[in-house]
């Protein structure tokens, strides 16, 4: 009998991985989990919606057949039952074996989760997020590089996290690798996460991530991604970044004139073109551009190509209301637009 | 002649409605005030839907969004779900419990001004400036960071109809323990009346919280203060524990009484008590006590460490058991009985699956590392709406139709009320439905927009649907409501025919003494006890005498102006001059007020035995 | 009219505050009203302690810095004893000694003055000689919001009291305003039961670290 | 309303009364005594004795409950009857404050 209820229990858990699964993007939906920690979530999801839905079908059942026998037909007075001990005892049992069969799970995930061993180590690869008004910092302090909006990682390795935020509180999340984490303004938070290569591989090796707390008009379009990589790949990519100390010289003739555009125009008071982070967080206003010819988007949200790149550039206000760098610099011609965006996207670390 | 009588008419009755202290009127002024502002609230959800139905929609900008979401939460929470509530409690509790009035008739309608005032300021916001945009929860940082004065009317119009709820609850725990009539003991008191009872001790340990976490954000945008400012040592964590220790036991406060309502329809429309009375007001009692345990199942991410999410996860799946135990007793109240579906009972009996939908996947939301990936994403509104929809929006319809001849003397359209509920059920569930599901594709909540080609748009415009099918339905109550009360006609003391509660034993509505002698109460379900021993009236429980009324009064309204008027000199006084002296004058008037109410003696009248006795001096 | 009645000793109940219906409410409904108060002093003691001495740099004063035993002493002494002559005052009421009661009660309020007269110079101290202000840290913030909201209720209670010696001056007792007088008292005592906390909490504590 | 008539007291009744409430009044003065005792003992410990933190903080906060627990059940009458809801009331506020205070000082982290 109970080897017959855990079998039952498993095809429906089955079933419905197989349902769920068909819901959503590989690289953004918390249903195509693509990690560690994004399994052991989707797991707890499953395990949870399995009793619920068991739950539903027991109320349903007896629900419906309520409703189909005691309709009124005639003038009778029912019995007027006071109730039955037998029958309160069983619902409230029950229910308490149900939860209990939850919450063992739940607690062990919690702190598997919340084990934080091995980020000490030399080699880890620990990764500090600073969210800002709309836009992602990350910064490899064991590397000495930083860089933005785009999070390069490694794949099949525990990544580390530690998150904080600059002016208001955010929230990191990229739905196909692991739950959200709070940035606050307070603290540092730290949580970890896990990238499987082949899953990587189906999403594309690029993954989407969230803002998933308000923090003003442009929260929706507080978009990350995270680039998963091979482990060779990343080496080299870290290597490039650390080589980035000086500003890259531009290869063509326009590019060169966007160098000097984005010099005087004030870019460079926000906005890096080197990798290192020696200077203070408070004076990182901007994203860090070292690589941000290598990046998919532009501010998260658009293709990165020169169309759209221009139209960033042009009006800001456009495409991401309230953002920090709108009016921040005397408007832009067609030519120097051009300039600009041939210059940003001939910067690139890696060949 | 005639136009100026009819306006002489008009204005006596606003006075009447200004200065009463009737608990049947302030249910009346609840109601209307309450229904306000859930058609407010309901605009309000309907612009979130149509800028959700496509992507990149450029509907609204992404600032009024925000505006518009923060006050759609709000306005439904505070100013329609709670007063609607409140009037259903007004109108019958004590009736119920067999009472002439409440315990405090001045402080329960100085209560509802306060409420309306605090409304009123807040929905100013839209004409000054700009509405709220920082969320109901209004997290400190965000909230710190909003410029202009938005969150001041967010935080002044909360504070101010937060005092009136807590009076209203101080105002009904009172009522219940002192008011009952002979016989009205605890265990006999119908269930309504006991949710009311918990849900209103949870109002008074809810509401300070609030009073002190708003006080913190008014000091530190207007009086500069630096409770949640991180540079000056200040700390936001602590809005979010303070808001959500108000906030969830919150939730109860809404669904508790709405609980009680299911359980007066159900049993009623079964024909049956009950089943399972004594463990229905345990489990009431136990979720009350629960609630206050739970709070920082909202934090899960805000990252207080994996010891304390495990914790207060296992809390939280915790009341599953005591909200089970009520869901089966209600099944077994229908089991056996003669189950008639009338509108009220049609709410009653959807609610039940639609709320264990919204309750499980409450308990989801429970679990804390699944929830790192619901939270603050379309799943968690899917849960709350299921929950809040499902069961409060549910009962106070099913309230306002059981309970409407009581209020009005005359019954709503049955055929309507048909009509709305079923449209109201279909959208319901097409709406929140999916969102569950957009939220687990990658949808966080709190968003503008959405962008093409993440597999989102099916969802959402689904959701969409919906959304104007409930706008349907209740476009089609109101009109139900204008039909009736045009047509008005009058019904008996128990127009159901199986009223089982002393409400149904006198006249619809009712005298504006309630009871002409206080009942006798012998059972449990009392009026339907006498009449099943073949008895139409309640015995009395006392002779025919005098019966002490209070006075009605002006000054609950002007406490509240007061308050209303000081408001406005709060926020304005870091920029002009006259901001200062405006708040002090404000304060004055309350204050003021407050010193004539208690130097002036109001003794209250006294309706003579005589005119009791001859019923033609008593008008109802 | 009952409630108006005029009294003596021999038909004054023994009970006097909850003689009547209107009595026994605002009796209940006043412990209700001290049952939240005590929460929302909790959320005042709760936030005091999370932000003490949470301050922006090392130039500003902490709790060690700024409180001194001896005032904080005569303070808690004051209302201490303001607490036992309102007890002495409610004692006459049930004896039926307006006079008696009205005494004690002037009393009350006359210590309780002295006590928000230390108060006052406490703030004033710190402010001037400590730049320990409101708006200087979280901790200032903290701080005075505590202390000053048991202050605004000493002012409250002491407004209170004394308009309900003053309209009752001539008039004596009644069974009208025996549950007035009555809860004032209870609400006199809850500040002072705030104090208690006040006291140890946020001075005792405060000077040993 | 419906008990609102007046209980008339007869001479014995009355010096019954009066013997009660000075009796009462006696209570209250010990209890005034006691008070001012565990002030004095608080104030004298973090004062002038020499003990540890970790002995001062819960032996002061003790201190404190004893006494409001004089104030409440003597000065305010909770130990007289009639107080059942005034105290259930109570009790359930004191819980609430305590899960708040322990939240506080435990998971408001900096
Ligand atoms: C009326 C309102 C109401 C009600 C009744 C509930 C009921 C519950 N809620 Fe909900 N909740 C909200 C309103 C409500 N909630 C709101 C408004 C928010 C969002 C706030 C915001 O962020 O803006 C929220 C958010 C919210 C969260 C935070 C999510 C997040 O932001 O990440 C959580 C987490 O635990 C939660 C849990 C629960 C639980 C466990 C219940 C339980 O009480 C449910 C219990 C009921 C049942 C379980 C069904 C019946 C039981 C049975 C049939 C027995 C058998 C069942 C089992 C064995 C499982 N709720
Ligand atoms: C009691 C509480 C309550 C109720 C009843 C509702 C009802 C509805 N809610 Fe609401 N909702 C909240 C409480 C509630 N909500 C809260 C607390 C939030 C969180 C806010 C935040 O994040 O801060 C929220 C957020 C929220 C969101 C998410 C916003 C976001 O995260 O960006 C959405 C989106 O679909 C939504 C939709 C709806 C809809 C479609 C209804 C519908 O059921 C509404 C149905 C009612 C009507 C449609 C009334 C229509 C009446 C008329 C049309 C009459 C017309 C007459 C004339 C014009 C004369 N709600
Ligand atoms: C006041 C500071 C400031 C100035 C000056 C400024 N920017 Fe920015 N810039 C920002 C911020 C902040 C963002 C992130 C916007 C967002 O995503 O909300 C940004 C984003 C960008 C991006 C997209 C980065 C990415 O990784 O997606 C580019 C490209 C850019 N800026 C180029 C420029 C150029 C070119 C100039 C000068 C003409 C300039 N910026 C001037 C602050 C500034
Ligand atoms: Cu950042 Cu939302
Ligand atoms: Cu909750």
């Amino acid at each position: 009998m109970k080897r017959f209820t855990r079998w039952r229990l498993s095809l429906l858990l089955v079933i419905m991985a197989f349902i769920l699964s068909g819901c959503g993007e590989p690289y953004l939906s918390s249903l195509r989990p693509a990690g560690e920690v994004a399994k052991k979530q989707f797991h707890l999801m499953l395990l949870s919606t399995a009793i619920m839905v068991l739950v539903i079908l027991v109320v349903t059942t007896l629900f419906v057949i309520v409703l189909i026998r005691f309709r009124r037909k005639d003038d009778r007075i029912p019995e007027q039952v006071e109730g039955s001990h037998k029958l309160e005892v069983i619902w409230t049992v029950i229910p308490i074996i149900l939860i209990l069969i939850l919450a063992l799970p739940t607690v062990k995930a919690t702190l598997a989760l919340g084990n934080m061993s091995g980020m000490e180590d030399e080699d880890a690869v620990v990764v500090n997020v600073r969210a800002s008004l709309y836009w992602w910092e990350f910064e490899y302090p064991n590397e000495g590089i930083v860089t933005s909006q785009e999070l390069v990682v490694p794949t099949d390795e525990k990544i580390f996290f530690n998150l904080t935020a600059s002016d208001v509180k955010h929230s990191f999340w990229v739905p196909a690798l692991g739950g959200t984490l709070d940035t606050n303004t307070d603290n540092v938070n730290t949580f970890w996460l896990q990238i499987d290569s082949d899953a990587a591989e189906e999403a594309g090796n690029l993954f989407y991530g969230k803002c998933a707390e308000l923090c003003g008009p442009s929260h929706a379009l507080m978009d990350s991604k995270v680039r998963a990589v091979s482990r060779d790949e990343y080496d080299r990519w870290i290597k490039g970044m650390k080589a980035a100390k000086e500003p890259q010289k531009p290869e063509t003739a326009l590019a060169k004139k966007g160098e000097e555009i984005f010099n005087e125009k004030g870019c460079i008071s926000c906005h890096a073109v080197t990798s290192a982070n020696s200077t203070i967080e408070a004076a990182r206003i901007g994203p860090n551009l070292t690589d941000f010819g290598e990046r998919a988007y532009v501010v998260g949200i658009l293709q990165n190509n020169k169309e759209e790149l221009k139209k960033w550039l042009k009006n800001p206000e456009s495409v991401k209301p309230a953002n920090k760098m709108t009016g921040t610099y005397e408007e832009l011609t067609e030519e120097e637009l051009d300039a600009l965006a041939e210059y940003l996207l001939s910067l690139k670390v890696t060949e | 002649m005639n136009s100026y009588a009819q306006k002489r008419g008009f204005l006596a009755t606003l006075w009447d409605y200004l200065t009463t202290v009737d608990h049947k009127k302030i249910a009346i002024l609840y109601l209307v005030a309450g229904g306000f502002f859930f058609v407010l609230g309901g605009i309000e959800a309907l612009l979130i839907r149509v800028q959700l139905a496509v992507p990149n929609n450029d509907f609204m900008s992404a600032d009024m969004f925000n505006q518009v979401m923060t006050m759609h939460g709000t306005t439904m929470i505070f100013l329609a779900a709670m007063p609607l509530l409140f009037a259903l409690m007004n109108a019958v509790l004590p009736l119920q419990i067999g009472a002439r009035d409440v315990a405090f008739p001045f402080i329960n309608a100085l209560g509802f001004w306060l409420f309306l005032f605090g409304g009123i300021f807040l929905n100013l916001s839209w004409f000054l400036g700009g509405a709220p945009d920082a969320g109901w929860t209004s997290y400190a940082s965000l909230s710190l960071a909003s410029e202009g004065k938005r969150i001041d009317f967010y935080t002044l119009g909360l504070q101010i109809s937060g005092f009136g709820t807590l009076m209203a609850g101080i105002n009904f725990i009172v009522t219940i323990i002192n008011m009952r009539t002979t016989g009205m003991t605890y265990m006999r008191m119908p269930m309504f009346t006991w949710t009311t009872f918990v849900a209103c001790s949870l109002i008074l340990f809810a509401f300070p919280p609030l009073t002190i976490s708003i006080f913190f954000l008014i000091f530190d945008r207007l009086f500069g203060a630096q409770f949640f400012n991180v540079d000056m040592g200040g700390n936001t964590i602590i809005w979010e524990h303070l808001f959500w220790i108000f906030g969830h036991p919150e939730v109860y406060i809404l669904v508790l009484p709405a609980f009680g309502i299911f359980s007066e329809v159900i049993s009623t429309f079964s024909r049956k008590r009950l089943f399972g009375y004594a463990s229905m007001v345990f489990a009431t009692v136990l979720i009350g006590f629960l609630g206050f345990m739970v709070w920082a199942h909202h934090m899960f991410t805000t990252g207080l460490g994996p010891i304390a999410n495990a914790i207060f996860a296992v809390a939280t799946m915790a009341i599953a058991v005591p909200t089970g135990i009520k869901i089966f007793n209600w099944l077994l109240t229908m089991w056996g009985g003669s189950i008639k579906l009338t509108t009220p009972m049609l709410y009653a009996v959807a609610f039940i699956p639609s709320f264990v939908i919204g309750g499980v996947t409450g308990i989801m939301n429970a679990a804390s590392v699944a929830d790192y990936q619901y939270h603050d994403t379309y799943f968690v509104v899917g849960h709350f709406h299921y929950v809040i929809l499902g069961g409060v929006v549910f009962a106070v319809l099913a309230g306002l139709h059981f309970y409407w001849p009581k209020m009005f003397g005359t019954m709503l359209n049955e055929t309507l009320g048909k009509i709305t509920f079923w449209l109201f059920l279909i959208g319901f569930h097409l709406t929140f439905f999916v969102q569950h599901f957009l939220g687990l594709m990658g949808m966080p909540r709190r968003t503008f927009t959405f962008l093409e080609g993440q597999g989102l748009e099916t969802g959402n415009y689904i959701s969409s649907i919906g959304s104007v099918l409930m706008a349907v339905a209740s476009v089609i109550l109101v009109i139900n409501i204008i039909i009736t009360s045009v047509k008005n006609k009058k019904v008996g003391n128990d127009p159901w025919g199986d009223g089982r509660t002393l409400e149904w034993s006198i006249s619809s509505p009712p005298p504006y003494y309630n009871f002409k002698q206080l009942p006798l109460v012998r059972s449990i379900d009392a009026y339907w006890h006498e009449k099943m021993e073949g008895r139409k009236e309640m015995p009395p429980a006392e002779p025919l005498g005098d019966i002490h009324m209070p006075n009605p009064s002006f000054i609950p309204f002007m406490i509240s102006f007061g308050l209303f008027i000081a408001a406005f000199g709060a926020m304005y006084r870091p920029d002009y001059s006259w901001g200062l002296p405006v708040l002090i004058g404000g304060l004055v008037i309350t204050f003021g007020s407050m010193l004539v109410r208690s130097l002036k003696d109001d003794l209250g009248t006294y309706i003579k035995k005589e005119e009791l006795d001859d019923d033609k001096g008593v008008k109802a | 009219m009952q409630i108006q009645e005029k009294m003596t000793f021999e038909t004054w109940p023994a009970v006097p505050e909850k003689e009547t219906l209107e009595g026994r409410n605002k009796f209940l409904g006043f412990w209700l009203f001290l049952g939240g108060e005590t929460v929302l002093f909790a959320t005042l003691f709760a936030t005091y302690l999370a932000l003490k001495d949470k301050v922006p740099g090392p130039d500003h004063p902490l709790a060690q810095d700024l409180y001194s035993m001896p005032l904080v002493f005569v303070m808690t002494m004051l209302l201490l004893t303001s607490s036992l002559t309102s007890v002495y005052a409610i004692y006459h009421m049930k004896n039926f000694n307006f006079k008696k009661m009205r005494f004690w009660f002037i009393i009350t309020v006359l210590l309780g003055l002295g006590f928000l007269g230390c108060e006052i110079y406490e703030f004033n101290h710190y402010v001037h000689d400590y730049n320990h202000t409101f708006s200087s840290s979280a901790f200032g913030s903290a701080f005075y919001t505590l202390v000053g909201f048991h202050g605004a209720h000493v002012i409250f209670g002491l407004c209170w009291i004394t308009a309900l010696v003053v309209r009752n001056w001539r008039r004596g007792l009644s069974l009208y305003n025996a549950p007035k007088f009555y809860v004032a008292s209870l609400y006199w005592h809850f500040i002072d039961v705030v104090w208690v906390f006040i006291f140890s909490v946020v001075y005792l504590m405060g000077m040993v670290g | 309303m419906v008990k609102e008539e007046i209980q008339t007291n007869n001479g014995v009744n009355v010096q019954y009364r009066r013997k009660r409430n000075k009796r009462e009044m006696r209570h209250q003065l010990i209890s005034f005594l006691l008070m001012i005792f565990l002030t004095l003992v608080a104030f004298f410990v973090v004062g002038y004795g020499d003990f540890s933190v970790w002995f001062v903080i819960p032996f002061i906060l003790i201190l404190a409950s004893v006494q409001v627990g004089f104030q409440l059940y003597y000065f305010m009458h909770m130990s007289n009857k009639g107080h059942e809801a005034p105290a259930l009331f109570i009790y359930s506020a004191v819980l609430v404050a305590f899960v708040t205070i322990l939240a506080f000082i435990t998971i408001i982290w900096i």
